[in-house]
């Protein structure tokens, strides 16, 4: 019992606020609506995803948001500039993955702890967005197969979604079922018993920051899509909200590990607070209050059967 | 009838008022109104659109929203029927109208203010802000008016790097160009209000006088009406835009067209609907100073 | 016979400790050879580099008469050495067969893709820890829930797993107790019947005696002597070992 | 020698820029503009020392930034509606304390981790600084005896110097030289040993915490003070800076553990580059590249030298 | 004798693990009291109960004859319990002296405030390491750069700073050279001399035998029995421990 509590309480208090949006919140259950939560949290879903596979390999990571920035400047200007679209999305692509991999060279190689190294490049990543833009947003009416990849559908299901989805099951699939995902976390639970047992823990290390990066540009691609701009800073909220989604996360299913069921969960009950609360009628700083309450509460009903704080963070 | 007001960025006081006064202006009418921050992050901004529209509201009025950026949540609060009305956004198809003062107008005016009190001759320092329109309209317009009139010479600038903490980033930066360059400006072009503020009180405390230098910006506010009084404030002029007339415009236009149901065109017939925004200095500012 | 491992005047300094001062090492194929000496006489950090965990900062090591490089553990792995470290060898939170397999997981092929194959690891670590007499029965448990001697013998499925050539056992009878140790005793000689060469640290000179066919005796980070067990007792090597010098 | 480079290294490179800016930064070298800069250091050092006593005890502080910029517009807010000024700091004080004391019990009673606990914290303090508020800044002209606290001389030495000095300083003597602070700290290394020592762990954890929140207070009061204003989010970009201060911190003196010497050197450097930049005339995107840079160089300078990555955070 | 510390039909369960089924212990005050069994048996666990470090399901545990509550780690050391414990019991980043004076740092006045005293925390985790004849000087040394004996010494030493009445060491020589092993054999008798109740784990039988008075035997989380080690021999303890039921 306590065990199951410690492992689905979270997970149940978001189902309760869940119940309580359909009973109260006017129109919160249409289908409409309930798709549109999904849509939106696509975004942080994958950013949250990418940081988990850094936070599994216990290496923190500043700079998905800023990289995501950048990521999305570089297409949009790209686009602006009138580079065929594929093109610059492979460009953003390619710039946010580099920026992880900086980082995980800089944590592997150089040996900088991976919070102050995701820190400076976060810095140099939203230095470079302004240097790009000057601050002014990248905007256009671009070509509707790029914006299709936000706004589209397939087989009547949003695109976005079916990125999401895409996203996340391959994630779950290599963190819970192959090797890689498991001597990525051993590397994360016990770095010296890894190396001793032969994993390549700064291999590991190397390729969950980089995923880490990878991710944030692949949001910025839909970002820039769903918006048809590119502005600076434009995911740069996304950084504490990643963190909370992937920390609710570790507080589920696999109580004080990172993983990416509960990071899903997690994504999904911070979006649906924000679209609720909205449809609530509550005003703007309520929201920002409600939200830590929850946010807390939530993880309160865990945490208090947990015996020690399972969290080394 | 429910109305969702978003505005972009509450941080940014300008934003605040706006969306204050829509909502003050509201509940004298007996309305709900929903107040909504999108904490000047883009996609917050549209999916706080798209849950607007999910909760079904009557209307929607967005401060200092982007028609290009949100042009598809734009189009869905079209296509659900709701009236749109925009502040300082620029104009949209989807939108009603969006009611506006010339940015352009005003970086002028004010840029002119400065140049003509210095008799288009000497030294200035700036303070601007790169990551918002309309200060950054403001800043262009400096340029071209400085470079028609090239005895006027930018000696330092400083660019707030911060959005949240910028103040103390205005003080630190701003104090260190006037140390700089002590006794060889005559004149601040401050990008906002919120920026004169803080170089005033650094003046200050360099202990100048009113009249010392010139220092000018744009917003306007009881504060700004206070200092341009006072005599030991450096500031000289603003452009006031009249953010909490441009609210309540909104809320008439809203009870005219969804309430009444008048046709959009007695309001006005084009995409924007212009409010005047005037230069304000010791000649005028007893008008603007409410008791 | 011929050596299959040995050191060469190996020296080791942790900046002004000299934790290794010129050791030597030679192990015959097939032997259990136990490492004797005080505490900080330096026998964990001389298998700490023939582990691949420290590189030397002099000296050679000969695995089967040729000259190696052992850059990291899994050089060492990949040469036919596994060891039981003394310390840091287990993943707390993570489960008993995960710690057995970690670093050679088992996989199966499902619609062409490998996949780790749970089920078989789960088993496998049964068999292992049937092999040492442990009771443990829930291979799904966590390392850090085991008591001292339970996550030693985990620590030793995990050698074994390797089906290594060499065996280094750094102490692994210390939080064993008195049935459990002797399990361990057999294992050993399990072992060397199946042609495994085992290294083992251990203070306890009785087991030593019965065990080990030559002993090294290092002291202060040097290799003292190296002698037959025929006909030493246990209290002839304790004599030995405190002695000398 | 490579100890040397391990503890000092940062503080070398940061020796290095000082120089540079010495040759090159017109007017740097004034002993005008560098009392600027030891002015400008105060909130930053104050708000770090804060969190550096948090993770002493290894517990995160997400939430200082806005609870400094709660307690800012609280203490406006009631100077603004005419309370006497002392009483007003004292609100603020107690305000942020409280939220940080609140911290402390979340993480040690309700065993919520703290890097969620602050998140949450966080996000309810900037709600209720939007309630204050509604967004509008309370500006004015408020009493002189107020202003001098942040504007102000006591024997030539400004105010704000002296206030960061005492703050400082005790601080150091706390972690360095006392019981309290050799119990906080055997909190933060191996929190299992030191309760079976005896130590009350987690009343160290909540010290920690609430501290953090105190100097917080000290900060925010400072800052009203300074800008005879108060503002929504008015400190929030401290939160990254100040964490880049700690951690910048922890590469020197004692690598790899928070220590009060190397946070005070750690946002020494980080506004002596933000004053240098504006008079080097660079432009305001390159402040933020040449944070990263510098942080990660200045690191690298220590970290290569250091074996393991002794950073646990 | 009278007993000083007595615990009654101790339960421990962790989650599905019953770790504890009834457990009784008496120790007489002044005696040196063995406690053994098997790996997993429960000697840890209940050590854990009478250290504070966990809480009993059921049992009562008496301190002098008066029923005592032992919250947390400090009431048992105010009630003049220290523990070694097996695992966990040093922070390996601190050192040495900082490890031995933890949760009791020697402190001076200075201006009439306390300020910690650490030249006297050095000059005595010296001397208390000079008793063990530890060959350690460098009291600043960080722990995480000890060898697993000299680590064990410094474990010992902060139990031995309490000056408590009652010292529990879980089994203290698992990772100690012959020569360390003995010193602490020695250290026990020393204490006994000076009226401490010593309890020991060991599953080194003729270290029990040889020092301690009584031994109380755990198997499967219940006391098996409690007998004197008056003319026992280690072989017939062993019997004892792994015979039985
Ligand atoms: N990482 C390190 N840094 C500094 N000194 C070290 C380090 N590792 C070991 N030493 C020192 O080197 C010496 C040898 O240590 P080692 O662990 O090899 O001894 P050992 O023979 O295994 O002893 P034990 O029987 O106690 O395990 C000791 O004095 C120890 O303090
Ligand atoms: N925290 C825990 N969670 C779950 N099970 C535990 C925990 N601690 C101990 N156990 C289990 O309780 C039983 C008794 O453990 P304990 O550590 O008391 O044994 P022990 O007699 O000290 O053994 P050893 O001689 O190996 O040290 C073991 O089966 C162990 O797995
Ligand atoms: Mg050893
Ligand atoms: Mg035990």
């Amino acid at each position: 019992m306590r065990d199951f509590i410690a492992k689905y309480g979270t997970a149940l208090a978001g189902l309760l606020v869940f119940v309580f949006l359909l009973v109260f919140a006017r129109n919160f259950a249409s289908s409409a609506n309930l798709l549109n939560v999904l849509k939106q949290t696509s975004f942080l879903a994958i950013l949250a995803t990418g940081f988990t596979f850094a936070l599994l390999t216990s290496e923190l990571d500043l700079s998905f948001a800023n990289l995501a920035s950048l990521a999305a400047v570089v297409t949009g200007g790209l686009i602006a500039g009138g580079t065929f679209w594929a093109l610059a999305v492979v460009a953003g692509l390619a710039v946010a993955t580099l920026g992880g991999l900086v980082n995980g060279f800089l944590v592997t190689g150089v040996k900088v702890p991976s919070l102050i190294a995701t820190l400076g490049t976060a810095a140099i990543a939203n230095g470079l967005t302004f240097m790009i833009t000057g601050g002014v947003a990248f905007v256009g009416r671009w070509d509707p197969m790029f914006l299709a990849l936000a706004r589209g559908e397939l087989f009547g299901i949003p695109v976005l979604v079916v990125v999401m989805a895409a996203v996340v099951l391959i994630a779950w699939f290599v963190t819970r079922k192959t090797r890689l995902g498991t001597h990525m976390l051993a590397t994360g639970e016990a770095q010296e018993a890894a190396h001793r047992a032969g994993i390549a823990t700064r291999r590991m290390k190397l390729i969950g920051l980089t995923l880490s990066g990878f991710a944030a540009g692949i949001a910025a691609v839909l970002l820039v899509a769903n918006l048809s701009s590119a502005s600076p800073q434009m995911a740069g909220d996304y950084l504490l909200n990643g963190i909370a989604a992937v920390l609710l996360g570790m507080t589920m299913f696999e109580p004080g590990r990172p993983n990416i069921a509960g990071t899903f969960v997690g994504a999904l009950i911070i979006s649906m607070l924000a679209n609720g609360l909205v449809l609530l009628g509550a005003p703007y700083y309520l929201q920002d209050i409600m939200l830590g309450v929850i946010v807390i509460a939530s993880v309160s009903v865990s945490a208090s059967v947990l015996k020690k704080a399972a969290f080394s963070v | 009838f429910e109305l969702g007001v978003v505005a972009f960025q509450m941080s940014s006081e300008t934003h605040a008022r706006v969306a204050n006064a829509v909502e003050a202006a509201a509940r004298k009418k007996g309305w709900d109104v929903v107040v909504l921050n999108s904490n000047g992050t883009l996609q917050t901004h549209s999916e706080q659109i798209e849950n607007l529209v999910q909760s079904g509201v009557d209307g929607i009025v967005l401060a200092m929203s982007k028609p290009v950026e949100f042009d598809a949540q734009m189009q869905a609060v079209k296509d659900a029927g709701i009236p749109l009305i925009t502040v300082m956004s620029g104009a949209s198809p989807h939108a009603l109208f969006d009611i506006q003062v010339n940015e352009y107008a005003v970086g002028s005016e004010s840029a002119l203010y400065l140049l003509g009190q210095l008799g288009y001759e000497g030294k200035i320092l700036t303070d601007r802000f790169e990551s918002n329109v309309g200060t950054r309209i403001r800043g262009k317009v400096l340029d071209v008016v400085l470079s028609e009139n090239q005895a006027v010479e930018v000696v330092g600038s400083h660019s707030m790097a911060r959005t949240k903490s910028w103040q103390e980033d205005v003080r630190n930066g701003m104090n260190a160009l006037i140390m700089q360059n002590a006794g060889n400006f005559d004149g601040i072009w401050a990008s906002f209000d919120g920026q004169a503020f803080i170089i005033d009180d650094l003046l200050k405390q360099q202990g100048m006088q009113k009249g010392d230098v010139v220092l000018v910006s744009t917003d306007g506010g009881p504060e700004t009406f206070r200092r341009i009084k006072s005599p030991d404030s450096m500031l000289m002029a603003t452009v006031a835009i009249p953010f909490e007339a441009m609210g309540e415009a909104a809320v008439d236009a809203m009870q005219k067209i969804a309430v009444e149901g008048a046709e959009k065109e007695t309001i006005t017939s084009g995409p924007y609907l212009y409010m005047s925004a005037d230069l304000v200095d010791q000649s005028n500012v007893d008008d603007f100073i409410k008791e | 016979m011929s050596d299959i491992l040995t050191v060469r005047n190996a020296r080791k300094s942790y900046g002004a400790v000299k934790a290794l001062r010129g050791a030597d090492l030679s192990v015959a194929a097939g032997e259990v050879h136990a490492l004797c000496g005080d505490n900080g006489a330096g026998k964990s950090t001389l298998i700490k580099l023939v582990s691949g965990v420290e590189r030397p900062d002099e000296g050679d090591i000969h695995v089967r008469g040729e000259k190696v490089r052992l850059a990291n553990p899994h050089d060492a792995l990949a040469a036919g050495i596994a060891t039981i470290h003394q310390d840091l060898g287990l993943a707390p939170r993570m489960m008993i067969y995960q710690n057995i397999f970690m670093g050679s997981e088992l996989e199966r092929r499902v619609l062409g893709i490998k996949v780790l194959d749970r089920a078989a690891m789960i088993a496998r670590s049964q068999d292992f820890l049937i092999s040492l007499n442990s009771v443990m029965r829930d291979m799904t448990a966590k390392v850090e829930n085991l008591s001292g001697g339970q996550r030693q013998a985990v620590a030793i499925c995990r050698a074994l797993r390797w089906k290594a050539e060499i065996i280094i056992m750094d102490e692994p009878t210390a939080a064993l107790g008195v049935r459990e140790t002797e399990e361990v005793m057999k294992l050993i000689r399990r072992l060397k019947e199946n042609g495994v060469t085992v290294i083992l640290i251990s203070h306890n000179m009785h087991d030593v005696v019965a065990v080990a066919d030559r002993v090294t005796i290092l002291r202060g980070g040097r290799t003292e002597t190296s002698l037959s067990t025929d006909g030493l007792t246990s209290q002839a090597l304790s004599e030995r070992i405190m002695g000398g010098a």
